[in-house]
């Protein structure tokens, strides 16, 4: 019962946000506080996995028409995921708590956290599947009513692009669906029985209709231009959401949808999962390099990212996976904490060009401090938490293919090539005449504390990611090949 | 004579088909859907009495009942649009496309 | 012949009669001249639940005389039409008793359809059935509407391919001697089924035979169309169904492709429409795609009644998403893009039934309409459709191009409300109850067994 | 066993003064910041030389407590290796990084980032000890990149000047390409040999007669010193950082920073050594960055900028002695080398601050013996042993190379040579235009002053350092010769030889005499060469083409991502995926035009329909 109400906690609290003005309550409050319980609720839950006590958490549920059954389970890694999730939405509610937005925009985030919270916990790819697709209907909203310019155009894009990937998800579990009846004879939508052959044009089209339709989520490089318009346009809050949660998704997918049910394939699937990563990396990075607009390039870097989490996972190696999953995380509060910072300086100038701001630091020393740090754990300096992700995902696949392994390692290097000079032209460099510099405020406490919730973990995970590797490693230990 | 008969119906059923899709005025294109039906009818009478079997001859009679309806409901149609003695074609029947 | 025996021998006809004694009542009100709207719905609803009633009472035993039998499919689809029906009748505004009395007389058809055990009689409710229908859209209240234009144009087709199957009839008396649904799969017989098959796609509104489709549910009052794109489409896809289920005709095989086909069509035929209630009625084409595509893989997968659970559980839903939305654009009087603008904020509960109607019709889950497109989905993938289902998938996604358009045009937009929002309690009550229905139906699985219940 | 408490001091000491100094000094008395450092590096100071004693005595420690990322089998640990390599090093980042510590409390008064520059400083300070003491590479890579950080965050300290910035961002990135080889590294080694974590003592006895992924890993680890090292092709970023302040130029750009990759080079001896044809090339390298490098000291006008590419050519010199199998002289050279350069800048130090100015060039000085006597004392001491000449500590070290290139002869014997004419003539140049009689193209400050005792009494130490550290050679041999991992056998303590003496100290010699003809005697022919052959200067600034190539590699990679990030992905990926809806959109518009709304076409179109239907009867 306890993982039905996951998800379904946030949509109730949703919902009486919604309507909270008929109450004559104020929604923001009513929102941050259902989030915060949700958090306590995840966290609680989740306790037997610290000390790895406790290997998977799950509610099977009866077998319905066609095999479909409402049964949700929870291991180490979707516990970690589920946490993250809170936990940023939490952030994200606070950071836009001094712009008056109406209860629509606090319900959305809630609905989008139990969306999400359903992906993490779904054991059945009827219902996997449900809540894949209910995540853009609130992201929707999100970014076509509360985002910037031309919101409305990103938003039709965001939703029209993630359909189609989802398409595909759709006719992949369909075929595997039909595969394991044909060799069992048993309608199952269990996604931990759930096999497909390990050859035959049929099998390598359900491979293909997978990888896309995760790889739309990812995103993987060619099906990824729905990222930089919808990071762009969507409000600060939404930012965090979209790039610090919405992008694991496709990530876990792999991890929970497509490794387990092409288990067969062994190392069949390296060479496309791993090249398509590499190419994510270097086209994020080097892309990356040459945008004006600050969420733009924070979008690809983004890109750049997740390519190293799909090269770890790809590796199918004990580090590599671990690494993959680690830098998951790890995207998800360095990204989260340069979107909010962003958000900020978005909200005082309503700017977010390059060669808009400059001098920043004599205006925001704090900020500048903040932004700094998160700079360098982004870029993957060591002691921070980028770099154990990306060294672990590394060490993992050189073992199973050196080429791509040097190909990632360029990639770790260029991403120095992208942010150090936006950094240093936002906060260092002299201010051009049209600057909105001036207009810059430094952090109040409120956002200071919500930085330092990020930049205390970024330092624990980059200096002791022990007790978190403990956390996610038995969830990834059948993986392993 | 089985299949002099199945010409003839033919034959009928064409020229029907082709007063209804050829001509504009809605008027003949009723007749021509009367002849159509009626062409339909030949082979079963035919069919029935070689059969020696009742249940067809009675089915033409249904049939013909039901067509006489329809073309009572397709007369009352067309005619409700006749204006000042003119009946409109099928041309001034098309603002509704796209 | 004591009227014991009687009534048990007239027992399973008894829906049909009591729709019957509806026509007959309402005639005679009609007659007396001190009409009341009232009296007229409290007889046309009263007929219809005596009808419904006998229709869930019937056990599905098979033969009940020469020419009627009933089986679960039956069942099933009388379900479907009335409840297609009652929307209608429920909230109507028609003035005179004449639309109720064509309305029952439809539905009377509808259910000799149903219950129909040979041809000769499916002929005959097939008639019954559409000629009233010609008469309710040509009988349209609403003034500046080229009603009669869309009826003459629904008039012609309908009774085109009625003389086609009327050829097809002969064709199959002289090549099996009878009128019996079976089919002895020689040349002349295969013939004419696939004429019979002619009337059940044009019934339908598959794409070569659906020019008249758009017209007619433009014309017609959004309720009308309502009706008429849930329990007319319903009899088209019986009708086809039993033609498919006996015969062994080679056009089954090209149902599949005619199914994605109209899909695709429909989809971009809506892409720039300007005409919401136009837009609606390619919307409801598609929807006829993907149940021509469901009839092609159920054939293919031996037509069994199990079988049928997908199609049937689609027309029911479909019946809620259709008539919803139709009833929307009757409550609010929307027919151009901008009048939608400035609906989210202004009236936020009335904007949120659309909405989900919107994205049910698109098929996105947790509503409704998703369900029911992944039974069909699944249904074509397990018959091997694997060419159809990827032009269906896109055309879903071109589709959902103009349904966030509605969305968007709803909530992203500003603009001043001009909606005459006049109080129309039982159309209010239909669209949110449709919209209730459509946005969570999706999420819940567990109805599915309900459905498979009625099919046995 | 226990780590011993000198280890942990080298480690909490620094920690908790720069955390002490963020929290609590930062906000609220900046001024004081240099009091816990000093503090740090006393005690620091006082661990390293315990640990250096108890080396000394063959205690050599190497242990592994805190295991850093765990994934079942596969796992890296932290941990601290203390031999004699890292004790030598140690010492001297402690005593001249301890020394500079106290300067720069002077050197840096009332500026008003004054807390700031402590908080990097000593983030340095950490992170080099951090460097020195690890035991595998992974941790040694973690500190590697802190050390870069910390360069990074030093140079652009005046982050307003354009050129500070730009210096900063081109010293990291330069480091970041080093890093791609050290990543490398990690990543064959982590591979190859699995069960060794990487660690130093369990990796070098595994190596056995090496193979291609040894040479690999020793060829990448080459290139990761190369451009820590400032070797040839990657040290351009040397000479453009100086544009930090003074004692950040001192401690990291010439005694400690620099040489983490000779000490990376020396560290991987065993690896490199089994790498065929490997130790040749660094020398050539080594020997051709020496030259190179010491041509173009003597074309700079700016004082701090000649020091910058004297530091070049000392750092070739020791890659020179590596390469040649000298490893412990080469280490001795990169002590001396270490207090001499630092002598010498902290003087440049001293002579900008008299003219209270950042950094003096050349035309700015002249005739000030007279006017800063101590520090010209001071100068000509540290050119003195810079120079190799024979009592002072640079001689020995030199010496010790420079004999072993003689008898390698041929192209060795050659560069020898050079390096030593080189290095004598340009610093004595720098000395003669500095602190002898101004010449009339200079015009030197009225009234320069001393600086004061805080910045001259480390300065005295530092000096004494640099003359007389050469006299403890034995010593310093045996404490090297302890414990160095693969390369304790080698270690051999030279003695006094007397060919090299000659040939050194002549052309050490011939170099001064050759550097006062240049700048005193004859008319400036320093300023005259200048004037009538302008196109040597512009080869000389533009560093013999090396600065144009790069110029030009930086905008090809800028030009790259253009391409793809705005005209590929933007305007024709993106731009052919919106255009799929107006492609949409005409579709549309020819399918709707079908529907032309007459009653005669649809029934065409129905008869077409069922003309389909029966044609599928014939198949």
């Amino acid at each position: 019962m306890i993982l039905t109400l996951f998800w379904a906690f946030p949509v109730i609290g949703a919902l009486f946000t919604l309507f909270s003005p008929a109450f004559n309550l104020r929604a923001r409050w009513v929102s941050i506080i259902c989030a915060v319980m949700e958090l306590y609720l995840v966290l609680q839950a989740g306790m037997g996995f610290w000390g790895g006590r406790l290997a998977s958490l799950s509610e099977p549920g009866k077998i319905l028409t066609y095999g479909i059954s409402y049964s949700f389970s929870m291991d180490g890694l979707s516990w970690a995921l589920c946490l993250l999730n809170a936990f940023l939405t939490v952030i994200a509610l606070l950071s836009s708590w001094k712009q008056d937005l109406s209860a629509g925009f606090w319900a959305s985030f809630l609905f989008l956290e139990g969306a999400v919270m359903g992906v993490f916990l779904a054991q059945d790819f009827f219902f996997f599947y449900i809540f894949w697709e209910a995540m853009l209907i609130p992201m929707f909203f999100i970014i076509g009513l509360w985002g910037s310019e031309n919101r409305k155009h990103a938003a039709i894009k965001f939703f029209l692009f993630t359909f189609f990937g989802s398409l595909f998800l759709l006719l992949g579990i369909l075929a595997l669906v039909v595969f394991h009846h044909q060799s069992t004879g048993v309608w199952s939508w269990d996604m931990d029985i759930l096999r497909a052959p390990n050859h035959g044009l049929y099998a390598i089209l359900a491979f293909a209709a997978f990888v896309v339709g995760f790889g739309v989520k990812i995103p993987l490089v060619p099906i990824h231009t729905w990222l930089p318009d919808a990071h762009t346009e969507a409000p600060a809050a939404g930012s965090i959401i979209l790039a610090g949660v919405l992008l694991k998704v496709g990530v876990y997918g792999f991890l929970r949808g497509l490794l387990p049910a092409f288990s067969e394939w062994g190392m069949k699937s390296l060479p496309w999962l791993g090249g398509l990563a590499a190419i994510n990396v270097i086209y994020g990075a080097l892309s990356a390099m040459a945008q004006m607009d600050l969420k733009r390039l924070i979008a690809y870097s983004s890109i750049a990212h997740l390519g190293f989490c799909v090269l770890g996972i790809a590796s199918r190696t004990a580090q590599g996976l671990a690494g993959g999953s680690l830098q998951l995380i790890n995207h998800g509060l360095t990204t989260g904490a340069l979107f909010l910072m962003v958000g900020f300086l978005y909200e005082r100038t309503h700017k977010r060009g390059l060669a808009d701001f400059g001098d920043l630091v004599s205006q925001a020393p704090i900020l500048t401090f903040f932004f700094g740090v998160t700079v360098f754990a982004s870029i993957g300096l060591p002691g921070l938490n980028g770099f154990v992700g990306e060294f672990m995902s590394l060490s993992g696949m050189a073992k199973v293919s050196l080429p791509i392994a040097v190909v990632g390692v360029f990639g770790v290097t260029i991403a120095a090539f992208y942010l150090l000079p936006a950094f240093q032209a936002v906060f260092l460099g002299e201010r051009s005449s049209a600057s909105v510099s001036p207009r810059v405020f430094d952090l109040d406490f409120r956002e200071q504390a919500l930085l330092w919730l990020l930049i205390i973990p970024m330092f624990i995970i980059g200096l002791h990611p022990g007790p978190l590797l403990n956390i996610v490693g038995p969830a990834i230990g059948k993986l392993i090949l | 004579m089985n299949h002099s008969l199945w010409l003839i119906s033919a034959l009928l059923f064409v020229s029907g088909l082709c007063a209804v899709v050829l001509r504009k005025q809605l008027l003949v294109m009723l007749f021509g859907l009367e002849i159509m039906i009626s062409a339909a009818l030949i082979p079963l009478v035919a069919q029935a009495s070689f059969f020696q079997d009742s249940n067809g001859l009675a089915a033409v009679l249904i049939i013909l009942c039901v067509a006489a309806a329809e073309a009572v409901v397709g007369l009352s149609l067309i005619l409700h649009l006749k204006k000042n003695k003119t009946l409109p074609d099928t041309d001034a029947l098309a603002n509704l496309k796209g | 012949m004591n009227p014991a025996t009687l009534f048990l021998r007239l027992l399973p006809m008894g829906s049909g009669i009591s729709l019957f004694c509806g026509v007959l009542g309402v005639a005679f009100i009609g007659i007396s001249k001190k009409i009341s709207a009232g009296l007229i719905r409290a007889l046309g609803l009263l007929s219809l639940a005596a009808a419904a009633a006998f229709v869930f009472a019937q056990p599905a035993n098979g033969v009940i005389s020469s020419l009627l039998n009933a089986d679960a499919m039956t069942k099933a689809w009388c379900g479907v039409f009335y409840a297609g029906a009652l929307p209608f009748l429920l909230a109507g505004t028609w003035t005179d008793e004449v639309s109720v009395l064509l309305l029952l007389g439809s539905l009377l058809g509808m259910t000799f359809l149903a219950f129909s055990a040979n041809l000769l009689m499916l002929f005959i409710s097939l008639e019954l059935l559409s000629l009233p229908v010609y008469l309710l859209v040509a009988l349209t209240p609403a003034q500046g509407r080229p009603s009669w234009e869309a009826a003459i144009k629904y008039f012609f087709a309908g009774s085109v391919s009625a003389a086609f199957f009327l050829l097809g009839l002969a064709c199959h008396y002289s090549a099996t001697g009878g009128f019996a649904f079976s089919g002895n799969g020689s040349f002349l017989d295969q013939t004419a089924f696939s004429l019979m098959a002619l009337v059940a796609l044009f019934k339908i509104g598959a794409v070569p035979w659906h020019f008249w489709l758009p017209d007619v549910y433009e014309a017609s009052e959004p309720m009308l169309s309502g009706f008429l794109s849930t329990s007319v489409k319903a009899a088209g896809v019986f009708l086809l169904m039993r033609l498919v289920e006996y015969s062994q005709a080679s056009f089954v095989s090209l149902l599949p492709a005619i199914g994605a086909l109209t899909m695709v069509f429909a989809a971009l035929a809506a892409l720039n429409q300007q005409r919401l209630q136009r837009l609606l009625a390619y919307s409801s084409l598609g929807h006829a795609g993907v149940l021509v595509l469901g009839v092609g893989a159920w054939a293919l997968l031996g037509a069994t009644e199990k079988g049928a659970l997908p199609i049937f559980f689609y027309l029911f839903s479909y019946v809620f998403m259709s008539n919803g939305a139709f009833f929307f654009l009757e409550l609010t009087g929307v027919s151009q893009w901008s009048d939608l603008r400035g609906l989210g904020k202004k009236r936020p509960v009335l904007a949120f039934c659309f909405a989900a109607l919107a994205l049910s019709l698109a098929g996105i889950p947790p509503t409704a309409g998703f369900l029911a497109k992944f039974l069909i989905f699944w249904q074509a993938f397990k018959a091997g459709l694997y060419v159809p289902l990827i032009a269906a998938s896109l055309a879903t996604l071109a589709a959902l191009s103009y349904y966030l358009r509605i969305v968007r045009e709803m909530y992203f937009e500003e603009g001043s409300l001009n909606l005459k929002l006049e109080k129309m309690p039982a159309v209010n009550l239909i669209v949110s109850a449709s919209a209730a229905y459509s946005a969570i139906a999706g999420f819940l699985p567990w109805i599915l067994s309900a459905f498979q219940r009625v099919l046995g | 066993m226990a780590i011993p408490l000198s280890v942990v001091c080298l480690f909490a000491a620094p920690v908790s003064a720069l955390l002490f100094g963020y929290f609590f000094l930062l906000k609220r008395k900046q001024e004081w910041m240099h009091w816990p450092m000093i503090l740090s590096c006393a005690v620091v100071g006082v661990s390293a030389a315990s640990i250096a004693a108890q080396v000394y005595s063959g205690h050599i420690l190497d242990v592994s407590p805190f295991k850093w990322m765990p994934v079942g089998a596969w796992s890296i640990s932290f941990g601290v290796r203390l031999d004699g390599l890292s004790a030598i090093v140690l010492s001297l980042v402690a005593l001249v990084g301890g020394l500079i510590h106290v300067y720069a409390s002077g050197y840096m008064e009332g500026d008003p980032a004054f807390g700031r520059f402590f908080l990097a400083f000593h983030l340095f300070y950490l992170s080099m000890i951090g460097l020195v003491v690890s035991n595998n590479y992974v941790q040694m890579y973690l500190f590697w990149e802190m050390v870069g950080l910390s360069s990074y965050l030093l140079i652009g300290f005046w982050y307003q000047k354009a050129s500070a910035r730009r210096a900063s961002l081109q010293a990291f990135f330069t480091n970041r390409v080093g890093d791609i080889g050290f990543f490398l590294a990690l990543l064959i080694l982590m591979n190859v040999f699995p069960a060794a974590h990487a660690r130093f003592s369990e990796l070098f006895p595994l190596l056995g007669q090496g193979s291609l992924a040894i040479s690999w890993v020793g060829w990448l680890l080459f290139l990761a010193a190369i451009a820590k090292s400032a070797q040839f092709p990657l040290y351009f970023w040397l000479p453009d950082a100086m544009e930090g302040p003074t004692p950040v130029s001192a401690l990291m750009h010439a005694a400690t920073m620099v040489t983490a990759g000779i000490f990376l080079m020396a560290r991987s001896w065993p690896l490199i050594s089994l790498a065929p044809h490997l130790p040749t090339t660094i020398a050539a390298v080594g020997a051709f960055t020496a030259v190179f490098s010491g041509i173009i000291a003597a074309t700079r006008k700016d004082l701090k900028r000649i020091l910058a590419y004297s530091t070049v050519s000392h750092l070739g010199i020791m890659a020179f002695g590596l390469g040649l199998g000298e490893v412990s002289s080469a280490l001795f050279h990169l002590v001396t080398h270490g207090f001499f350069k630092a002598a010498l800048f902290l003087c440049a130090g001293n002579i900008a601050h008299a003219l209270h100015k950042s950094t003096a060039s050349v035309d700015e000085t002249g005739g000030l013996l007279k006017k800063i006597p101590v520090t010209a004392v001071f100068f000509t001491a540290a050119a003195f042993s810079l120079s190799g000449i024979w009592p002072f500590a640079g001689f020995y070290s030199k010496d010790a190379i420079l004999g072993a290139a003689f008898d390698r002869g041929g192209w060795a014997s050659v560069a020898g040579f050079a390096i030593a004419f080189l290095s004598a003539f340009y610093i004595f140049r720098m000395l003669f235009l500095a602190f002898l009689g101004p010449r009339e193209e200079q015009h030197p400050p009225e009234h320069p002053h001393e600086a004061g005792p805080a910045m001259n009494v480390p300065l005295f130490f530092i000096v004494l350092g640099a003359i007389g550290i050469g006299w403890f050679g034995t010593q310093f041999y045996h404490l090297a010769s302890s414990g160095w991992l693969g390369v304790s056998p080698l270690v051999k303590i030279p003695g006094f030889d007397w060919s090299s003496f000659i040939r050194s100290t002549s052309m050490a010699g011939l170099g001064i005499l050759a550097a006062y003809l240049w700048t005193m005697k004859w008319p400036s022919f320093d300023w005259d060469w200048r004037r009538n052959m302008p196109w040597i200067e512009t080869m000389a600034d533009a560093d013999f083409g090396v600065k144009p190539m790069v110029a030009a590699l930086t905008l090809l990679v800028e030009e790259l991502s253009y391409l793809l990030g705005i005209f590929w992905d933007k305007k024709t990926w993106d731009g052919w995926i919106e255009n799929t809806s107006l492609w949409a959109e005409d579709a549309a518009k020819t399918v709707s035009s079908l529907a032309s709304g007459r009653l005669n076409d649809s029934l065409w179109w129905i008869l077409l329909g069922g003309g389909v239907m029966l044609l599928r009867l014939l198949k």
